[in-house]
């Protein structure tokens, strides 16, 4: 694939689509381990993020990442809005100065986000975060074989739901220790949708 | 009871209109910072003084809000319901209190709330604002461990805010402000019981559910679950296992000095309140604790929540000195 | 949320074990009369001044005991929950405070307070004690009228214990005294609003049935239904029909100086009182009403209830001088 | 029927027996119109009475009214508290000195109590209160044609069933206006049992 400015919006047009339409679903998990905002926080953060982008002109995918960055950081608050706006952040000044974004290109940013995240959230793979999605996310397209769309969404889906049977030792969900097992992590879910929006728009860039 | 019931108008605006209503309330105390969710203390920035700034997400007033005013906090940030503020609020905050002698961070310790404001700090001393912070965890209800985020900030807050603020009202240095605030936070100790979940506006439903003869003990300020759910007792029983919990915790309160504070979360009437001050203060009697302060009411609450939180606070002269040096906000005063 | 849960041992100690938490959160301020349901100012009596009784059931928390102090009252009488004290305890509290000038009963116009508190000033000018009395009926809920008891006495007492309080203080006669009070019950008005009900400790069922998505307007302040069940609205609109039927009562408040009290009910937060006070104060600017002083809390519970009320008083330049004059008790300060 | 100091004991035994056994049927009438604690004030105060009067001497049935009228004043408070106590109060002035009572001086003794109660409480009959109950039986009593026990207590009955269709004016129930009609007066039904109680009483004197 390769992503412009115009696939980089595009992507977080999707992304705001899937967070509002699992908004409920969102809270529901975060009300089950959390304190019950995740898809308030998501829907509200992503909602500002679409329409700042999309009234907008780019001219690459970077400075698209650069505003989502901005918004996400602003707009969510709790822990996943310096974590996902961390992530874009770091995307943008990997990207910055290609384009189109490459294959290669997005596996180092998305690597470039992981490390972002994993440096402000202090949290380790494992630990029942949205890490765990993007750990393997990162990997996936890294090692760089076979990388389809389909394939990527697969990878960040199978992460969510191996949050389910892990002890959460950092976030909210930590305090529950052995009662977090048996949910999946909120934030990694609307880490999958971030994932399954990218790959959605991927496919329709082949 | 039906849980969805609230006084609100869209929930989009909970957050805003509570703020204008605080500062219709308290124009004396308070001043809105336009443009964000800071109130500022009226008088702010004042000068040579080191500011504190504290903050979170919003549902537990009175905090933070209600501690702002002279002895207390220059300024409180409010993030959406139970969700922390974002760096650039706290970033305003910041800048709007300097009054060049540094500013204080009181944080809760929770992930959102750390990494949000630690955000605005890295933003402040970008332009050359020295700031430093406390992390408060006095939640005794979650093992505390170098693996996990640590223990929750709950009640105990109150106590971070009125005696750092006391100190830097002397006048005190930011080192010695972080020194009297890190020594609050090492001789305080809390412990909570919900009897009834809250709902987030907007969310539309409560955030645990309970059975009618159910109480979840250990619980936090942000409706997530207790660490333990059991069958209801007397208020005798439920308070004497707080008061365990937080007795055989870390700090030994046996034979000191206590300040103590028995916070309701929302709901429970005082009346309730005041029954189980009744038997904490019996029972510290029996362990030889000398009660030097009590404080009785709604603190640190979580909504529309049931339950209350007990917390101790260990004594020494300097904080005796502080927690009673003159103070005047809104939620707090001598 | 279930309403039967309560943080009690044995409801028939309830009332009881209450008072004594509340004296030990409260030393600086109350001694209990030994024997009865009184909680006495620590300095009565207070020699040749007008002393303040006040009282009535429980489940009112902070009143009665809350307003007990210098600038408030000098007794406050704890009856059982929503029920009226007896005249033998409120006749008790009379001796215990009276300074020689005389003892001022502060009563809430409901039958049972009204007979109980008669007959105890019976008792007592049968001692030779000089008593005057007034009658609290702020609650424009109910119509007036001469053939039945009248309007009941909610919120709005809270100003007549300030009021006369102070003036009492000030040295004034029984008769001073008893004027301002007048004065305060002529110009104060208030209406309430119920989104659930409550449960009296021991009684064990709620006092009413209240569907998802109704409210009962026009409510009392012992679970007593309102006088009118509708749908709940949003805040501005349950705020404007309060504040509608106060405005359109007898008191002209159009043009005038008042005070403002948006008083919770119990389990409403802090939050949804202060977005009511938003809307008030919008409102009354509309009106061209000045607020010269704005009270938002919990003054006069009633149990768990979640609802409030809103209450207007009338200023003038004496009413002014008094609310403003020093007040020293737990629940109200300056 | 002929009451001595036994016999008044005997009633006031009766009585508190009976509002032991409708503390949660009067609670409910005062939850419908009231503040829902009838049913407790109800049986704090005739179980003290009974406590107090069963563990004294009496010469005579005005000494035992003199000590319930104290007990009920002091501990049964809100509006039912005072008017009970004046009720008894008032029955033992009037008994005073009169050993054994006789029908007549019961008939005396109630029109006594009922006039007290008017006077403290401010209430006539047909405002939907305990008055209502008191007047007939003071009236059945005074007029004094075939009075037998059953009849006393029908009187009663009858009385307390017809509060039900008016609107109250005085007490707590006046606050609900026409909502108030439909239901029973708790203070009524509590006045039935104990005139109910002392039927019991008097028909085993016979
Ligand atoms: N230290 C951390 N590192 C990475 N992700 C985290 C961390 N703490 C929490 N999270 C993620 O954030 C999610 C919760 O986000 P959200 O509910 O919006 O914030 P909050 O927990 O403050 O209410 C969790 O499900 C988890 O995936
Ligand atoms: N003014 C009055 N005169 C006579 N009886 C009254 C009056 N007011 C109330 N009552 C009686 O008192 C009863 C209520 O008693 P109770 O519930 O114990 O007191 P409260 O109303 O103070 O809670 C009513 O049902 C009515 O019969
Ligand atoms: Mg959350
Ligand atoms: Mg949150
Ligand atoms: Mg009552
Ligand atoms: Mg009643």
């Amino acid at each position: 694939m390769e992503m412009k400015a115009e696939q980089a919006v595009a992507w977080v047009e999707k992304a705001n689509a899937l967070m509002q339409s699992h908004k409920e679903y969102l809270t529901e998990l975060d009300q089950a381990i959390g304190d019950g905002d995740h898809g308030l926080n998501m829907s509200r953060g992503f909602q500002e993020a679409e329409l700042k982008v999309s009234a907008t002109d780019y001219d690459t995918a970077a400075d698209v990442f650069k505003d989502v960055a901005t918004v996400l950081m602003s707009k969510i608050g709790g822990a996943s809005g310096p974590l996902y706006g961390t992530a874009f952040l770091k995307m943008s000044m990997t990207l910055k100065g290609k384009d189109p974004v490459t294959e290669a290109n997005l596996a180092e940013a998305v690597e470039a986000a992981l490390n972002g995240m994993k440096q402000r959230g202090k949290a380790e793979q494992g630990e029942k975060t949205m890490i765990d999605v993007w750990h393997p996310v990162a990997d996936f397209l890294r090692n760089g074989q076979n990388v389809q769309p389909g394939k990527l969404e697969e990878t960040a889906e199978e992460a969510m739901n191996q949050t389910k049977d892990i002890m959460a030792t950092k976030g909210r969900a930590a305090y529950l220790q052995e009662r977090s097992k048996g949910h999946i992590d909120p934030g990694s879910t609307s880490s999958f949708y971030l994932f399954q929006a990218l790959a959605d728009v991927w496919k329709k860039g082949e | 009871m039906v849980l969805m019931k609230k006084v609100i108008n869209d929930p989009e605006h909970t957050v805003t209109e509570m703020l204008q209503g605080f500062e219709a309330a308290h124009p004396d105390y308070v001043k809105s910072l336009d443009g964000t969710t800071v109130l500022l203390r009226k008088e702010a920035p004042v000068d040579g003084k080191v500011s504190l700034v504290s903050g979170g997400g919003s549902g537990h007033e009175p905090a933070h809000a209600g501690y702002v005013g002279e002895g207390m906090l220059d300024a409180a940030v409010a993030g959406e319901m139970f969700t922390s503020p974002t760096p650039d609020q706290v970033f305003e905050a910041i800048k709007a209190v300097d009054g060049g002698a540094g500013v204080f961070l009181v944080i809760k310790n929770y992930t959102g709330d750390v990494m949000n404001f630690e955000m605005a700090r890295e933003l402040a001393e970008a332009e050359g604002i020295s700031v430093e912070q406390v992390v408060v965890n006095d939640d005794v209800a979650v093992e505390d461990s170098s693996f996990t985020n640590g223990r929750r900030g709950i009640a105990g807050t109150v106590f971070v805010h009125k005696i750092a603020g006391a100190k830097a009202s002397e006048g005190a240095s930011l080192r010695e402000v972080k020194r009297v605030a890190e020594k609050v936070v090492a001789h305080t100790r809390s412990m909570g019981v919900a009897l009834t979940p809250c709902v987030v506006p907007g969310s539309g439903k409560p955030s645990f559910t309970l059975e009618e003869d159910e109480m979840e003990v250990g619980i936090g300020i942000h409706g997530e679950p207790g660490i333990e759910r059991k069958k209801i007792t007397s208020a005798d029983e439920i308070a004497e296992e707080l008061l365990q919990k937080v007795l055989q915790d870390s700090v030994d309160y046996k034979g000191a000095e206590v300040a103590v504070m028995i916070n309701g979360l929302g709901a429970t009437p005082a009346s309730e309140l005041y029954i189980v001050n009744r038997y904490i203060q019996q029972r510290l009697h029996d362990y030889d604790v000398t009660v030097t302060h009590t404080y009785v009411g709604e603190y640190m609450t979580s909504l529309e929540m049931a339950g209350f939180s007990v917390t101790l606070m260990k004594m020494d002269g300097e904080l005796k000195q502080l927690l009673d040096a003159k103070v005047e906000t809104p939620a707090f005063r001598d």
